[in-house]
Order: C-alpha cells, then structure tokens, then sequence
C-alpha cells in the first residue's frame, strides 16, 4: 500500500510542517539528468515551502532510473525524458496517470564559429559537414530521426551518441560541425555553441512525463512535489532553462 | 685391512626385502593426500568470494529473454559489434603489450629521477572516469586538439569517430592495467637470473626478451588478461572519443547501452554474447599461456 | 624394545617417467646414516619422499611405530635442509630459524630466543637482522641448518648440510650436529658427496645408484670394501670384479695375486699408491705386474695421480719426482706393478 | 718438509701494493655505469606509452577553468562526495582482498574439477558492460532479486540505494582485477618456498599467511592498486544499482556525470581534484608498500 | 711479453656497510688461481665484481692490457658458475648452455650443437631436454658448468664449481676444466671450500679472511706453512704463533723444540698425527711434552681426533685401539708429546 502510515504519525515539530502528516519528512525525486539543473532549483524551493522536509534526486538515464523502479527503488516520483521509460514503469503498474509538464524542441547546435557556415537543416546533408545525432534509443535521437524525416531529408551522421550531452561535447569541442539537440541543452551550454531553430523541430517535439508512484513511501509529499513542478513557479524555472510548456 | 668386517655389509638383495616383510604393498599416497589439508580460513572467502562474482550472471541468466534468443542473436548487428569489439580490444591489447611492458620495465628496473611521481600518472587513466577520459583524448587528438590539429594538418589523420579511435580509446584506458600488473610481476621476479644472463653476454634487450619476459609471463599473462577484458567492456571513454556509429566504432558495450534505453532484454541477450564469447576465449587462451609459462 | 631398535622403516617407491627410486631404509634412534650416490641417484627425492614433499607411488614410512606416509609434510616431525637452502627471502635470518617454533605455537619471544640461541651456535650471532640475500653462501647454508634444527624434529633430513661451509665452521657445525643429534635420540639422514664427512658423521653409509641401493654399512667397511665403481672413486681405490680360483683373481686377460685367498667371483681393491711405475719391466717381489697405456696425469694433492689403460684401467698415485724420472706423456707405454699384500679381495 | 720452498710464499703485507703501484687511486665504477646502456628498444616505446597515458592530462589541465577553481572546490558537494568514494573505494577493496586473495590462491595452488571455468568465470564482471553489472546485481540483490528478497525479509538488510550497495557495486566490478594480478603473482613465484615451510610444521594456512603472501607482495600491492583505483573510478555499476543520492551514493565519478549535464568546465574541475587525490595517495603509499616488499 | 705475464690485474675495492673487500689479484695466462676463505671473506662478492654484478667502490680492473671495470657485466669476456647455479626456469638444460652462444650471435643450430657438446663433455647429454626442476642438485652444477664454458670466456669466475658433485663425476669434470682452461689460455678465479679441489686445480691459492688476503703462494706452499688459523684447519694441522730465541719457540707458557731453528717471531706447525697421548707423563726422545686436557672426541675418518686444551690447544688423531687403550673422557688430563723433527718452524 501506500507507505503513508497516519498510525506513525510525528513527534517531533517537523512533522507539523509537513502538512500531510504521516512521519515521512523526504521524497525521492528518480529524474531524468537533463532535469539536474531545474529540478534541483525546484527541490530548493520546495523544502523552504516545507521547512523540515528534504527532497533527495535520483539523477541518471530515464531508462536505468525506470529498471530501478521496476526493481523496487524507494522512489515517490519519477520524471521521464521520454514517455517510452515512463511507459515501462506504468506498465509494471506502479504508477498511474503521468502528465506531460514539459516538452523539449530540437535545434541544430553548431560551434559558436560555425566553421561549416550551417544555418538550416538542409546544410546538415553536405557530406563535408561532420554531423553527430543521437542515437535512435534514445529519445533526442528518436526526436531527430522524426524531425529529418519530416523534412524528407537523409543524413548520414558520423556518430549516433547515447545522450543529448554527449552530443552537445562533440559540438562545443569543435569534433563535428553540427548536431541536432535539444534547446535546453544548447542554453545551458552558456554560448559555447550556437543554437539554430528549424521549423520541422514542431514535428519532434519530445514529452517530459511525471507521475509519483504508486507505492511511494510519502505519498502526500510527493503528490506536493508534482503540483510544485505543474505549478506556474515549476513552469518558471522549466521554461527558463528552455523547456516548452505542455 | 681385516677380512673380517664388523658390520655385514648390505647387499643389493636385500633392499626389496623388509618393505614385503611388512606387506605394505603399493598404497599409494598420492599427491593431493600428502599436500594436507585445505585451510577453510582460505577456503571459504574465496568461495564466497566467487559466489559473489558468479551469482549476478545467475540474476542475468534468469532474465534472459530464452525463448526470442536466436532471433535476437541472429540480427546481423550483433555480430558486428560483437567482431568490432574483439578485434578493437585485442588491437588494443596488443598496442599496450607492445608499449605498456617496456614502460613497466622501466618502472621496475630502472631507477631515474621522478620515478615515485611517473609510476603515480601511470594511474591516471585508471582513476578518471572514463568519459573525462574520453573528453581529455578529445582535447588532445581530437580535430581541435593539441597534438589532433597537427595530426590532421599534416597527415589528414582524424582519430576521433574512426575505429582506430576505439582503439586508442581502448588502449588508454586500459594500458595502466597491464602496467602496473607487469610492474609487480617484475619486482616479485627474482633478478639474479638477470645477473646471471649478463655474465653470458646478454645485453639489457636479450635479457629482457629471454630471461625476464619468459620469468614473469605468468604475471605479463594475467596484466594482458586484465587489460584484454577492460578494453572488451571499454564504453565512455570509446563513446565520448570515438563515437557511436554501426560497424566502425559500435563496439558491444555501446551496442548494450543503447538497447538497455529502449529494451532491457535485449541489453541482457547481447552482454551475455559478450560474456560467453569472452570466456570461451580467456578459458582457452589463458590455459594455454598459464601452463606453457 | 624392538621396536624401539628400529626409529625410521621406511619404504620408497618413487616412480618417474625416466627415473625409479626404491629404497629401503632403516635407522636406529640416534644413529645417523648418510645417503651416498653419483648425482641424479635419488637422494634428494628420497629425503623429499621422507618429508613429505614429493608423493610415494608405493610403499611406506614408519616412524617410532606411527606411519608418517599417510600424514601431510606439515605434520610430520621432521627438519629439512634442502640442497640450495630455501630461506624466506622476506624474513631475515633470526626470523627465518624462529619460523619453525612459530609454527608449532611457541611464542614470538620465545621462539626469537631459541633461534638466537641456534644462531650463535651455528656462529652467525652476528647476522640474525640480515636477510638471506645479504648473506653468504655459507652463512645462508648455516641459517638453513639452524631452522632445521629449530623444530626439535624426531626425524632430520640433511640434503648436502655441510657443502658450502668452510674448514672452520664444517668442523664446529658438525660436531654441534652430532651434538645435537646425541641430545634428542631422533633418526637422521644425511645427504653428502664429501667422503670425509660421510665416514665421520654417519653410523651407516647407504650407496645408491639409480634410484636402489648398491652397499651399505659402517663407513670403515664400506670404505675398505667397495662393491660398485662409485664406491670406488668415493673412496680412492681401484676396484675390479673378478674370479678367484687356485692361481689368483682372473680380472679380464689379467691374472691378480692377491692377499686373501678366495674362490668364485670376488671384488679385488687396492689404492692408487700401491701401483708403482716402470719404464722396463721390472723383476722384484710385486708378483702383480703388467704393461699399460699413460692416458693422462694429473696433480693430486702434492702427488700426480695417472690414469692408466691396458688389460685393467687403473690410477697410480707417484710423487712429482718420480713422474720426472719417468717422463712419462699420454700414450706412452709403462709398466705397472701392485704387491699382493696390497690388493684386498672379497666376495661379490 | 723442505725448509726451501719453491715459490716465495706472498706475505699480507705485500697485498695493497700492486694497486698503488699502479696509481689506480678510488675511481668510483657506480653501479648505473656497470649495469649497461639502456636499450632504446625498450626506452622508446615506454617513453611513448608514458606520453600516450600522460598527455590527455595535459588536455585536461588546459581547459581546467583554473580562475573559478578555488569556488568550486571550496562546494560542500565536492568533498562530501570525495570523502565517500575515497571510503567507498578503500572498503571496496578490503572486501576484494578479504575474498579474492584466497581465491586467488585457489585457483593458482589448488587443482580442483571445473578450475578452468572458474577461472574463467572470474573474468565476468570484467568483461560485463558496467550498466549491465548494475541490472545484474540489482536482479539478485535489489529488492525484489533473488537473494535481495530473502535478505530484506529475513534480516531486514536492503543493499541498493545505500552506501553499502555502492561498496557491494564497486566491489563486483573491481574484484576481478586483484584476483588475477594476484593469481599471475602466485603462478611466478617459487612454490618450493612453501614446501620448506610445510617442512617447518607449517599449516597451509601460515604457509600462505607467512611465506606465499609476503613473497607475492608486489603482486598484491599491484593488485590492490587496479582495485582500488577500478572501484575510485566506477560509474556504470555504481549508479544502477546504488543510485545517485547526494551523501550517501553519490561518489566522485557520478557527480562528474552530473556537472556533464549542466557545466562541463566543473567536471573537469572535479576530475582532476579525483585524479590530483587519487595519485597523491597512490604514490605515498604504493612507494611504502613497494620497497617494504 | 711483460704485459702478457699478467692476464688479469684487479684490485678490487668494494664497500658494505658491514664489510669492506680489498683485494689484489693477479692471474697470468692459463692460471688458475683459487680463493680461499671462511664462510662470509668476501669471495663471492669478489667474483661479482670482476664479473661487473657489484660496482665497485675503488679499484680497478684490466684483462690483458685492457681495463674491465668501465665495460657493464655484458661485455666483460668472462663465464661466470654462480654458487646457487642460477640456471634459467624456463629454459632445457641445452638451451641454458646454447644461451651464451646466443648472445654473442651464433646460429641457433650452432649454438645448440656446441651446447649439446658441452653437454656431453659434463656427462649430461641425456638430460639435454629436462628443464632445471627436474634436474638433481649436481646435475644443475654441471649446466651451470657447461653453461659458462660456452661463451669461450678470457676470464673464468667459477663460485664452488664442483661442491655438489659426486666424487666420480667431480674427477671428471675436474680434468674437464683442467683441460679447457689450457685451451684458450685464459685466466681462472676459482672459489672452493674443498682443500683437495683447492690444491690439485689451482696454480696459486689466496685466502683472505674479512675481505682482504692473508696468505697466498702455490698449494703445496701454503699447505706447508700455513699463516692463519683457518689455513691451518683448512690443511689440517695445528698452529701456533711464537718467538723463537736459542732455546726454542716460545708459544704462550709453552717452549716448543722444533726442527728449524731460527729467531724473532715464527710460526709452529705440526699435523695432529703427529701428535702422541699418554695417561702418565712419557719419558721417551719426544722433546715436546706438555700436559693437557680432553675437550672432546670425534671420528675422523679411521682415526679418532681429540682435541686438547691447555697450555696450547691442539688436535690429537690417535686409532680407536689406542683411544680405548687411554680411556679418554671429556675433562680429563692427558700428557701430550709431539717430536721436534715433526714440528716446522717458519718466519711469521
Ligand atoms: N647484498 C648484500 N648486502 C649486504 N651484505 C652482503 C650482501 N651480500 C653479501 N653480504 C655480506 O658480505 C660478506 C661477504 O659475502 P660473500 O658472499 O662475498 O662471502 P663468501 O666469501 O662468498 O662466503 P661463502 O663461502 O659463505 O659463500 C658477508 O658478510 C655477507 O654477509
Ligand atoms: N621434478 C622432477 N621431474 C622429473 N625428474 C626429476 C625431477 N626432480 C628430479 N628428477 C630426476 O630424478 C633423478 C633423481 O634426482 P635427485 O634430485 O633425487 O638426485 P640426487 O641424488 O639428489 O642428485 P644430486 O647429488 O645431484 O643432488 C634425476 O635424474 C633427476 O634428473
Ligand atoms: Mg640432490
Ligand atoms: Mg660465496
């Protein structure tokens, strides 16, 4: 059941923070690591909101942090990078109902020189320009792979990278002349690459979905967390790292 | 010189003799019976030990996907990755044989100034994780690198998404093993024999192909081993340097990161090749190196 | 008591591909009885059979009436020296003698004690801080020695023990060994290729040759009596087998006269010193005379020893100015005589 | 005894003359100059694997964003995480030594039906992508594995997502590499050692305790040090099935992996105090170990 | 021709914290010279320093004309027998002995045929193919023999070459060495503890004692007039240092009458079986007569030696008869007579 006990109710003061009762006084976040930075700053906001309550992440890949889960992980939330992870730990029915709070869009990054003098998606087709993509396991590749065929157009990559920050290192390192990541990720890379927009990026926009679980160990607090992140302050901190909004 | 001797001397004959009077018979007391008994203060971790390094695979065999196997083995990817990754490794291997064992040479054999602090960087690769690794050879060899920009400037040389940088990624990362292996098998090898092979004229290059190397091949044996399976299982330092591309930089490991993101089952089926293939290849090859040395 | 009478039975049976012990051995408490042999006879393997170490293929060893082939090495109350020392090259030779005693539950201190006591005896009191490799050959050899002697084994296997120490120091260690072999009535058995040593510290020599034994016995009659070639060359004589009848020793074409009287196949000895030398053939009292080749000379001791070949091959022994009146070079014909009274025959 | 003798017999006195006459004086032959010439073909290639394993580190160092280092160091996260992977990895390797010394010593002194596989199997987690090693354990240990359920229920223990279960990861993965430097260590040294000391009344058990282990030292302190520094280093394993908790799980390598995300520069940052503290400890303690063997 | 006379001149300086060597060596063409000295003299560490394994501290070398000491141990011309042969593991008996060859560029087929041939010369042609554990102590000196020989060294280093041979085959490969040494005129620095190999090999002996000489001269020479107490040991006889005046020599309390007569300090030596005992004060011609005490009793060979304190401690062989005749126990008093015309007086 759910690990909110009413019987184990605090003692102490902290308890009378945190206003769902209960003794637990922490919730596990398990979220994906492209959501390090604005999670964390959200984690923040949320215990000064509940004095005497911590919030502990899990950062990693969506889809090792949904193996965990599947494996019993003490996790209360879960935020995917991609609804095929989420999907994995609905289907062992452990969580129900996600909700999309964020949606990412490509761009192509390019080096801030721009050595290949690339300014739209077709460019990225030339031969001589070295183009790096994510790999179609995950999700910024299955992203691109959507965006390119929407544009009708076939690019031969030089590699086929396991996450979107790997990617975005071959950008900033001057490895490859261009690249298709996401908007986060080329803000955050504080002006070392160069973010393009293309208009076929509408058409792979990729889902951030959250859900808490069901067998979360501070239910209450949990459910708080999700509201905090669905909340207009979550929208805030999300969008001025470059999400979308839903 | 008496005729007449105080003791009877013994003759020949007489040998066999007293064993039969008292009907021993052959029994035999055979090798293992006489070595005496095995101590479980060792016994026992070291079984624990190996149930803790066995048990996990039990974990991997149970999950394993039986029924679509073959198929899933059958994909042509698979075995491409599957060659990709044992030749990069054993290319890789070979490369740190050819300069690791002279470096641990020089670190066993020879004293210069700095040698504390040269044997310490040896350990670098070792400690970095492997994809700082990775973004470290970057900056070196790749395009923009160091020594990279050079290379491609006057040779057209680019490492970097190529699968001879796996291998240098493989050898990076996996050298110090082998080094610092050899390095304890030379400083536990006994250098009289070395002394020995000097009086006969060997130079210092003889010596070491005919004397130390055949002494401590146990140990070069097991550094090789070591750095064979560290390369095989070589992934963030090969992503992050090499890239991931089908057929010239997937190696397994990739191959296995990548399928763990979409299906777990497959990820299992594939490390499982790996680890099968791999045994196979160190149970035979090692026996044979163990047992000729 | 009779059992008593007998400390060590034992039986050895080693098989190898190219090689075969089988070997009887018994010793008396006390008694000490020392393995003799060309190289490569089994000595070693059968002191390593003894201890343990290498695995009977049959046989057995009985020690004070308790079968000790059924136990491991490490239970077996034995001391071992070994050929080329084995010294734990990590601990030093203080730490190397209390080894022993450690093991069998002696205390740190104690046992540092009573290997300090073994070390001043084998006289390296002055070394016991130094690892084996600062050691000398001979001073290493002693510190293997000690270790033996630290356990107070009830069987002592001595493999070579006295090879590398000199004059001086052979002379002590061996008479402390006999000294300390007097004090525990345990069996010893001595591995040594010095004739000297042989005669002096064993009781009983046992001559192996191929893996069985050839002679044993007191090393006086062994000494006097050879019965192989070995033996022979161990002792200094020149040994022949023969067959005596009325007129003397038939030794291939050569007649012999010898002292002892003797019929059917007999050994006949005498030392190199009895054969003296001529350039013509001599007519005095030596009734053994008989023409050979000089096949070489060479210095022994203040004296020249030669080889000779003709009908028996032989070593005589003559002074340096002798060999300069003889002139005698490789190849060169010479007369060869022994007086009967000096030749010794026995039954083969 | 002639009173005459032929050759004048040399008086002690006599000794030191030859050499003075001579005018020899005390030119020092060092022991450097007696050794013999290096041989390039063995210089040269250490030389360039030195430089391979070196120079990616001078690429790190370049980019290290050397004006906002002190800041970042002086963040609290960095030293909690740190302090733990330096603790994680040094109980990590006790545990290895604990159990694989023995097993080391069972696979190279015993000879039991089936030791050629368990050789080889030692090499599974060596060879099993990391992640992979991660699933596995969390298969057998994690909660619902098939030891992990048995251990919560009987004993309340659960291992992932603890402390405990990032030694157990590091563990896993870095035994393989004590196991084998130890066991090619015991394969070149001279069992006959051991035979003297079972000789000596010594069990097998103080045999390997007072003679095999000393003897084999390097071995083991080359042994310890890939373990020590494969565990230091581990990531794939460790997030999987230990998870990313600051304080409690999170070890240097994973905060790498974080700062990755979101500043590359404090990545760097971060592995090069791992490397800096890693190679200060190496080289302070293997040199101790080193020449006390 | 000068230069010539002298193959080898070393002075060997070599500085330990514990033990200083300092030696001079010289070795003309084709000489054998041999070192002697007790346990711990410096003779290996001397050895490895011609050798080029120990740097020395001062000193130099220089082999026919040339300086040795600034060439590292691989160009040195020398085959070096170590004392614990040293052979290589992992190499056949054949491929240890072709291993020089080897080195200095002979085919391997070449190479292998000499070693076999060498092989053959020390009697192990049968074991060619048997890798150094499997070889027995002696055999494994015999490679190791075999092994020097090959390269065709200038100068031969041989560290108790024939310690762990049995008597037949040390004859041989005695005469062997003998012979191969005069081949190629080479110089040989021989270190035995074997008085016998020491006397009949060697040209010269040296002995030193505490890394430096204290004697040296021909064998016979050294055997005769013995300087140290360990010569005398090492020869077999008993050695006193004393003043000579018109009356006699003057050793401790005691006047001894020798043979020689001379004046100043002198040595006195004279062979234990020079030595007579008796229970009651002898009056007879022996001029020397002394009353001693029983320290002990050992076998020696055929003979018992006792050996006596008292004014001089000395060593007595007498038969067991005469032994079971004197009733002799350790402790008690003895009267000691040894003949002027046994005992040799010479300068000390
Ligand atoms: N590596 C070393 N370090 C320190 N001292 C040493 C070393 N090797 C030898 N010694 C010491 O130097 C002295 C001379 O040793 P060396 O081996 O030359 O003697 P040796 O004459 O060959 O004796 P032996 O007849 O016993 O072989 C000895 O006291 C020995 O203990
Ligand atoms: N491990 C082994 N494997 C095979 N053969 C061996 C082994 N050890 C010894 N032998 C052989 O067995 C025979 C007997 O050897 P052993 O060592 O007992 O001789 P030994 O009498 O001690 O000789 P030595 O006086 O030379 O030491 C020899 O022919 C030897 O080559
Ligand atoms: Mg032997
Ligand atoms: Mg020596």
């Amino acid at each position: 059941g759910s690990g909110a006990d009413p019987g184990a109710a605090g003692t102490s003061s902290a308890s009378a923070s945190a206003s769902a009762g209960g003794g637990a006084k922490e919730v596990t976040v398990f979220a994906a690591a492209s959501l390090t930075g604005t999670f964390t700053e959200l984690g923040k906001s949320f215990e000064s909101a509940h004095p005497g309550t911590t919030v502990k992440f899990n950062f990693g890949s969506s889809a090792t942090l949904a193996q965990q889960i599947v494996q019993g992980a003490p996790a209360d939330v879960f935020a995917a990078a991609s609804p095929a992870t989420m999907k994995t730990v609905t289907d062992a029915s452990l969580a129900a109902s996600p909700t999309t709070f964020v949606r990412n869009r490509l761009q192509i990054a390019v080096p801030a020189d721009n050595p290949a003098k690339v300014d739209e998606l077709k460019d990225l087709t030339d031969s001589k320009v070295k183009v790096a993509l994510c790999a179609e396991q995950v999700p910024c590749g299955a992203a691109a792979v959507k965006a390119l065929d929407a544009a009708g157009l076939k690019v031969t990559p030089v590699t086929l990278e396991q996450d979107v920050k790997a990617t975005l290192t071959k950008v900033e390192l001057g490895e490859v002349d261009a690249a298709l990541v996401y908007r986060t990720d080329v803000i955050a890379s504080a002006g070392k690459v160069k973010g393009i927009e293309f208009p076929e990026a509408g058409k792979a926009i990729n889902d951030y979905p959250i859900a808490t679980l069901a067998k979360a160990p501070a239910g209450d607090l949990a459910k708080q967390f999700v509201d905090l992140v669905l909340s207009q302050q979550g929208k805030d901190v999300l969008t001025k790292a470059g999400f979308d909004g839903p | 010189m008496s005729p007449s001797p105080p003791n009877q001397p013994g003759r020949p004959e007489q040998v066999e003799s007293p064993g039969s009077r008292r009907g021993s018979g052959r029994r035999s007391a055979g090798g293992r019976e006489v070595a005496g008994r095995l101590p479980w203060m060792l016994v026992v971790p070291a079984l624990a030990g190996l149930v803790f390094l066995v048990l996990p695979l039990a974990g991997l065999l149970i999950r394993a996907p039986w029924s679509t196997l073959p198929q899933r083995l059958a994909a042509p990817h698979v075995l491409e990755a599957l060659r990709l990754s044992l030749v990069c490794a054993s290319v890789a291997t070979a490369v740190c044989l050819l300069l690791g064992v002279p470096l641990a040479w020089l670190l066993a054999r020879v004293s210069f100034p700095g040698r504390r602090l040269v044997r310490a960087l040896v350990t670098v690769p070792l400690v970095l994780p492997p994809v700082v690794g990775g973004v470290a050879l970057l900056l070196v060899l790749g395009r923009r690198g160091l020594v990279g920009q050079w290379l491609e400037a006057s040779f057209g040389i680019t490492l970097p998404f190529t699968t001879a940088g796996v291998i240098m990624a493989e050898a990076f990362v996996a050298m110090p093993f082998l080094v610092i292996s050899v390095e304890g098998a030379l400083r536990g090898a006994d250098q009289r024999f070395e002394e020995a092979a000097a009086t006969l004229g060997a130079s210092r290059w003889t010596v070491f192909c005919r004397v130390t190397l055949p002494m401590v091949m146990p140990g070069v044996v097991a550094g090789a081993v070591l750095c064979w399976a560290r390369a095989l299982g070589e992934f963030g330092a090969t992503i992050t340097f090499a890239g991931n591309f089908p057929g010239t930089t997937r190696t397994m490991p990739l191959a296995v990161y990548l399928a763990l993101e979409t299906e777990p089952e497959a990820a299992i089926v594939l490390s499982l090749v790996l680890l099968v293939v791999s045994v196979v290849i160190l149970a035979s090859l090692r026996d044979r190196w163990v047992s000729a040395s | 008591m009779g059992e008593r009478a007998v400390s060590l039975h034992a039986h050895l049976v080693v098989v190898r591909p190219a090689f075969t012990l089988d070997l009887t051995l018994e010793v008396a408490p006390g008694e000490v009885v020392a393995l003799l042999g060309p190289n490569g006879a089994g000595k070693t393997t059968a002191l390593r059979a003894l201890a343990g170490l290498t695995p009977l293929s049959g046989g057995q060893i009985v020690l004070r009436g308790r079968p000790l082939h059924t136990l491991p090495a490490d239970s077996r109350p034995i001391g071992m020296v070994f050929q080329d020392y084995l010294l734990f090259p990590h601990l030093s030779a203080l730490d190397n003698v209390a080894f022993g005693p450690r093991c069998q539950g002696v205390s740190k201190a104690e046992s540092r004690r009573a290997a300090a006591a073994l070390l001043e005896r084998v006289g390296l009191a002055g070394r016991a801080a130094a690892k084996p490799r600062q050691l000398s050959g001979g001073q290493a050899q002693r510190v293997a020695l000690a270790r033996a002697l630290a356990v107070r084994p009830e069987l002592l296997l001595l493999d070579e023990p006295l090879a590398a120490l000199d004059a001086h120091t052979r002379l002590e260690v061996r008479s402390q060994l006999r000294r300390h072999l007097a004090d525990f009535d345990g069996a010893t058995v001595l591995v040594t290729h010095d004739p000297l040593d042989a005669m002096v510290l064993a009781d009983r020599l046992i001559v192996i040759e191929n893996g069985a034994v050839v002679q044993q016995g007191a090393p006086a009659e062994v000494a006097r009596r050879p019965r192989t070639d070995y033996v022979a060359r161990l002792v200094g004589l020149n040994l022949y087998r023969g067959v005596a009848g009325g007129a003397g020793v038939k030794v291939g074409e050569l007649l012999l006269h010898t002292y002892e009287e003797l019929d059917g196949p007999v050994f006949v000895a005498f030392p190199p010193a009895a054969v003296a030398l001529y350039r013509t053939r001599p007519d005095g009292s030596p009734r053994n005379v008989w023409q050979a080749r000089v096949e070489g000379v060479e210095r022994h001791g203040d004296n020249v020893r030669v080889h000779l070949d003709g009908p028996i091959s032989a070593f005589a022994d003559i002074t340096p100015a002798a060999l300069a009146d003889l002139d005698l070079t490789p190849g060169e014909p010479v007369w060869a005589s022994v007086k009967a009274v000096e030749t010794h025959a026995y039954p083969a």
